[in-house]
């Protein structure tokens, strides 16, 4: 399984990598600013992250799951600093032979980077 | 003597004023969890209060209480994550 | 909940709709077809349709998944024809404002779909 | 005098030979389905075998059997599908 993890503190693009041989299903997720904090508007989150520990974490928690869940490619983008409303925390491309083992990668390691990966938001920037 | 290096978080960071600081001790011996947070309060009695939400990192990994610190380990202060 | 429903014999074109206000997730799948059918080799996938059929039993299918996973959007679009090896036969984007009700419309839609949507694999072109 | 217009698909379709058909009657009476695949059956006798496979849609919507059909219904005979 490959992975692919990094980190930007810039808009994140999309993914560029070509589908991977063999794949039958292709998920991406994108998760978005939105324009309440605890019901406060904000017009963005400030995230921070230990970056080194971050990379490491979610390296392992792929792997953990890609050994019930084997998919063929995991491409992991995180921002940080900033992110104005509307623009997208975290992207996900899973390439897998078939669709199952794609929706429970993407599923399993959301719930676990909101578990155990060092990525805080630290505030909101009010409007 | 010996030392760690200690990195603030979040919360933590917030309370300790610091991103980071080193805690160190006389002689070779690993230094126990309990130990390491009474070094640290001195320093940083802000960050006390906040020990029951934090999990320690050692190099990277996450590690039970019962693991003792080593000169030159990098230490995490963990506060409750909220990524993604 | 805002439902795009739709069919091509062409290849299909990314979204290009903006992320619909408010929402905090968006999901993107693509059912690709593989060089490999019932174990034979294949260059190619015929689809057929019955397309009025198809439409409607789409959209009543996201909308009664809806009730119990609300989303902001939902967009559909199925190729048919000739689908060669490697390109997309089906599309899903769905907006939501969590990414819980988005993983859910995803992952029961397309099984679903493979149930009750007058979609067919007719055959396959042989390399 | 009644008809329903018949669309095949995929299987069917490979079975009767056509893409669609029209099944006539006397009168107007609705046709139940016992008699609908009667009708069928004297000129498209290779679809019978698929029957139990097949659903039937009327005017674009699954039907149960105990459904009659109408003069200017458009039925649809739906083998298992596999799209996606």
């Amino acid at each position: 399984m490959e992975l692919e993890v990094s980190f930007t503190n810039q808009p994140i693009a999309e993914s560029r990598a070509p589908l991977t041989s063999g794949a039958g299903s292709m998920v991406e997720f994108r998760g978005v600013v939105r324009s309440l904090e605890k019901g406060e508007p904000i017009s963005a989150l400030v995230y921070d992250l230990y970056k080194p520990m971050a990379t490491k974490v979610i390296q392992e928690i792929l792997t953990e799951i890609g050994t019930a869940q084997p998919c063929l490619r995991v491409e992991v983008i995180h921002r940080y600093g900033t992110i104005p409303v509307g623009e997208t925390a975290i992207y996900l491309r899973v390439d897998s032979t078939h669709r199952g083992e794609g929706f429970r990668m993407l599923e399993e390691f959301m719930n676990r980077l909101k578990q155990d990966v060092p990525i805080w938001k630290t505030g909101g920037v009010p409007c | 003597m010996s030392s760690v290096r200690v990195l603030f978080f979040a919360a933590a960071r917030d309370a300790a004023g610091v991103e980071e600081t080193a805690v160190s001790w006389d002689g070779d011996a690993p230094l126990k969890q309990d130990e390491f947070w009474q070094l640290l309060e001195v320093r940083f009695p802000a960050v006390l209060p906040l020990r029951p939400g934090l999990r320690l990192a050692k190099n990277l990994e996450y590690v039970t209480q019962s693991e003792p610190l080593f000169s030159g380990d990098e230490v995490g202060l963990i506060p409750p994550v909220s990524g993604g």
